[in-house]
């Protein structure tokens, strides 16, 4: 009965993986790349950890949400809200396919990784962490996979502990199987750092934790984005991550989780859509996936999410991961010969957000001079200040690649680091 | 290049050859303020005699501007009597504020850090060793 | 330094109020509302109390936003994310000055009313409420204002209490104010009644609540779209709505707190930018209204309800509400005849929506029926349960007004009702 | 009006002369079965004798496709042996998730149901009764 025509211009068809995989069509998809900034020169968006650019297929998905069936969804009967709650549930049906879920009961929508990892927090912590119990975290954590789990801690008298990050940039995992105990409930653990582009060995981790008895969480916002996942493969119970790193509209992400594990949950907020039946006395609680979802959902966020896995799919997560990686490649031959420069993170299997520091020009200083190149990297603690302590440093500069980004680009970063080392330094 | 109106000769100046910059022993602080955007601190000591800003020093570790102001500042408050170095400091966080544009006259190289108002997310470094300054001639001498 | 047209073009020049109202002009702004459906029958959308429809600029806005300056915000040094930054606090200051905040403060970005609303009850609540405390809330409330104080009542022991409602759909203040007691902690009360259209008197349920020593929550998803509010000419201490239900884009909302209030509230969420320093050991907050923000915000919604409330204050909300008062008295006007309608909610003060039962037909059935005649209007509980119950019927229908709207799209509704009468008659 | 394919003849004729509806005393309620949705329910009582489904009676109030699928149903299982009505059950609640189409030659007057499931919200307003008479039989006759 659908009159929109959103399915048909921007979900596009799907799945089509591997055709060769070209970076100047990729690029046509993505206008503001185009952009001149200072003074016409081109920019070079390599701050893609902190957020991607969206294809014009997802801004065109919202355009046409907002001007053809804006409607809201689960609760009218009239054709706008059919529309709507069909091109929303398709969404969420594509993100089950791309994360390998096993049914859309699994896939709660959320405003993204920190309120996934929330939602955990409290409704599963809530009921199932007690006095004395331990949560087993790293020491690269973002502060979204940290300050949950330490508010819950302090309210329970729990335990964390952390698995230390070693010198190269990788996971203690010796330590990791010391701190394994009965004791444990959770281990939180993220699946790609952020700073130190670590792919830390995250089956390894859930095998052994679920030997101990403990769930796991894994933070994937570095990950989902950047490589294949499969949750039934990977064994996690919770799987955590953000649309807008992954080319989907701000203000939409996801908690994935066992049905098992969702289902003997307490619900998180309360209100709409949440409810089964609601009297003044007390209320029953809707199923999965909504019983987490109270209040009206931000539609075309979920809509837009379900483009961007389209066209994600459409390229294929494969060929995505493995452009990222002869990207990273490069980037870090140029980078390392620079000198004065330190990169922190040389794991063996590492993705491309690469974080370093230049001799004597602080990361703001550098991050700022970039800028003016037309080079827009980070600089900060990149919201890992116990890893910032760890490494020694207050902040970092950090440049992360995606598909769309070419070599000269990370070209262009290089001759910007050049040049500010030249402009600030010192003594002269 | 743009950026110069951040940058100017006289901050890069004062950032690669800070004044009044040295290490303090842990003693003698009397402030230790962050900016919690990048962690940087900037650690300081400062003597008031007869109602007089006598010295002022900083150590720590912090971007150019931070660095720059910071020595500016120093530069700015030593031998003024201390109400007059307030009104330095509070027209200077003001200005920053964007409440009013500095006075030519009365900024001498201050002025220089009128571009950093077009950064927003720098404003904090340039005020971060005023802040400081401020809250220890508090310390040293309490407002009445 | 900003590149960026989104201020140009999207978010204009503002608050030249009561210029005249041309609907005409306005409806140019919602091509959906040109729309033809079901074999070309002009769509009539009558469902926004449910959500609003969006004007191009908030749409543009959008685009604008991603096509031009997407990036993270409160972040990173370069340009991208300066301009992101600045159009997300520059939303957040036109906000303030929509509801007469104080300042940016009090102004929470959430994802909508029922956020807003499960933030006061986890922040406020669980910081405020003891065993033996007492909240009281309406009748006719929401679930969203209902059913976080049951789960909150719930863990603390704590006791709800309810204003009722009067047979004309106005609340028993008599009853409220014996009620009102020293262990009432907190008033909850909806502003606009989504089912009854009833305008409570909050600023006397307030000036009596605050007598009384409790704080006040307004719930006012269905007030702020349609209405001039000033939060301190009320002096509420918390005022929730939602962007979608004020032609927003779906996924953000606000809540409102006195700083006073807001500032010896524990944290909701933990993550990025609600820190100041995060240690292995423990954190302390960022300040307001960050604290309350944790992780990355659903920028682009921010954005776009800037754009939206600048739209609105462009037209004038005295103008706003005036326009829907006449509207609403032409459609009771014309609904009231109807053999065997029944409307539900006759206070004296009331807006635009409306709810009704057609004798014999079921309002699913006969929300059905209108869509085919292009008529979308909303039937079911209207996630007020325990409202249904006190009015006796398992479910109403309901038509909603916006500016938008016009006389022959409530004469399209009342052609329709006639023929579902017919159509559906028992017995023929 | 495309509502026709909706609204069937049959299907209203249905919603306005219910089979084997009316009252039932609240002891013989078997179930009672709630669609959140809109807070419809319907309440049912049934007999086997021998095997064989001897009555099914509902009463409470619902939207027309609830009480046509519900006058429907009653007419589907009555007289058959218990398990072969258990199979009409559940052959019409997997066409409604969509697993596959009705049998138009099995069917019979449920066939004017097929139109319901382009409205997908109105899905659990025609399972409600299939819903009811399921859990009723199994209390009556638990499945082995
Ligand atoms: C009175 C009232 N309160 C709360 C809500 C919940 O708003 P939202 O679903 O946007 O969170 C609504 C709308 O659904 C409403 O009408
Ligand atoms: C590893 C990691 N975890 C969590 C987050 C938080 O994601 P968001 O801000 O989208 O909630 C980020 C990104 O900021 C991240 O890189």
């Amino acid at each position: 009965m659908s009159e929109c025509c959103i399915c048909k211009k921007c979900l596009g068809v799907t799945g089509d993986e591997g055709q060769g995989f070209d970076v100047a069509k990729i690029r046509q998809d993505f206008p503001i790349l185009n952009r001149r900034i200072h003074q016409d020169k081109p920019l070079a968006y390599l701050d893609n950890a902190a957020t991607t650019q969206k294809p014009s297929v997802v801004v065109c998905a919202l355009c046409d949400y907002y001007q053809i069936c804006n409607a809201n969804v689960h609760r009218s009967l009239h054709l706008l809200a059919d529309e709507a709650t069909q091109h929303f549930e398709e969404a969420r049906r594509r993100v089950v396919k791309f994360i390998h879920a096993h049914s859309e009961r699994e896939v709660i929508y959320t405003r993204g990784t920190t309120e996934s990892i929330n939602l955990a927090a409290y409704s599963w912590g809530r009921r199932h962490i007690q006095a004395g119990d331990e949560i087993i975290l790293t020491e690269m954590e973002h502060h979204s996979n940290l300050v949950p789990w330490q508010i819950l801690a302090k309210e329970r008298n729990a335990v964390l502990r952390f698995i230390p990050v070693l010198e190269d940039g990788t996971l203690d995992l010796e330590a990791y199987r010391r701190l394994l105990n009965p004791k444990v409930k959770l281990v939180g653990v993220v699946h790609i750092s952020n700073v130190l582009g670590t792919v830390n060995p995250i089956q390894e981790i859930i095998a052994d934790a679920h030997r101990a008895g403990a769930l796991v969480l894994v933070d994937g916002a570095q990950s989902v984005p950047h490589m294949p996942i499969d949750v039934q493969a990977l064994d996690c119970d919770f799987l955590a991550f953000s649309g807008h790193k992954m080319m989907a509209p701000t203000g939409v992400g996801v908690l994935y989780g066992k049905e098992s594990v969702l289902e003997i949950m307490d619900p998180f907020m309360g209100g709409g859509e949440m409810i089964n039946k609601v009297t003044l006395e007390g209320s029953t609680w809707a199923d999965l996936p909504l019983k987490f979802e109270a209040g009206t959902p931000h539609i075309s966020g979920a809509i837009g999410l379900g483009a961007a896995v389209n066209y994600l799919m459409g390229i294929g997560m494969e060929q995505v991961e493995k452009y990222e990686q002869e990207l990273t490649h490069y980037a870090l031959q140029k980078l390392t010969p620079i000198p004065g420069l330190k990169i922190y993170g040389r794991a063996p299997e590492r993705s491309g957000a690469i974080s370093f520091i230049l001799d004597d020009v602080h990361p703001h200083d550098l991050a700022q001079f970039v800028d003016q190149a037309g080079v827009a990297i980070r600089a900060g603690h990149m919201c890992a200040q116990p890893l910032m302590r760890k490494l020694g440093v207050p902040a970092v500069s950090r440049a992360s690649l995606y598909i769309y980004n070419l070599p000269c680009e990370i070209d262009q970063l290089v001759d910007a680091i050049l040049e500010a080392k030249e402009y600030f330094s010192h003594g002269s | 290049m743009d950026l110069d109106a951040l940058y100017q000769d006289i901050i890069l100046d004062h950032y690669k050859h800070p004044r009044n910059y040295g290490p303090i022993a842990s003693e003698e602080v009397l402030m230790d303020e962050e900016n919690p955007l990048c962690g940087d601190h900037i650690r300081l000591t400062a003597a008031v005699k007869d109602g007089v800003v006598q010295s002022v020093r900083f150590d720590g570790k912090g971007c150019a501007i931070s660095m720059a102001s910071s020595s500016m500042m120093t530069e700015s408050v030593i031998d003024k009597p201390i109400e007059e170095a307030r009104g330095v400091i509070r027209s200077f966080l003001a200005s920053m504020r964007g409440d009013h544009p500095m006075d030519p006259e009365q900024a001498g190289d201050l002025i220089a850090l009128e571009g950093v108002k077009k950064y927003p997310l720098r404003i904090k470094c340039a005020t971060l060793g005023w802040h400081a300054i401020e809250t220890a001639l508090q310390k040293i001498a309490p407002h009445q």
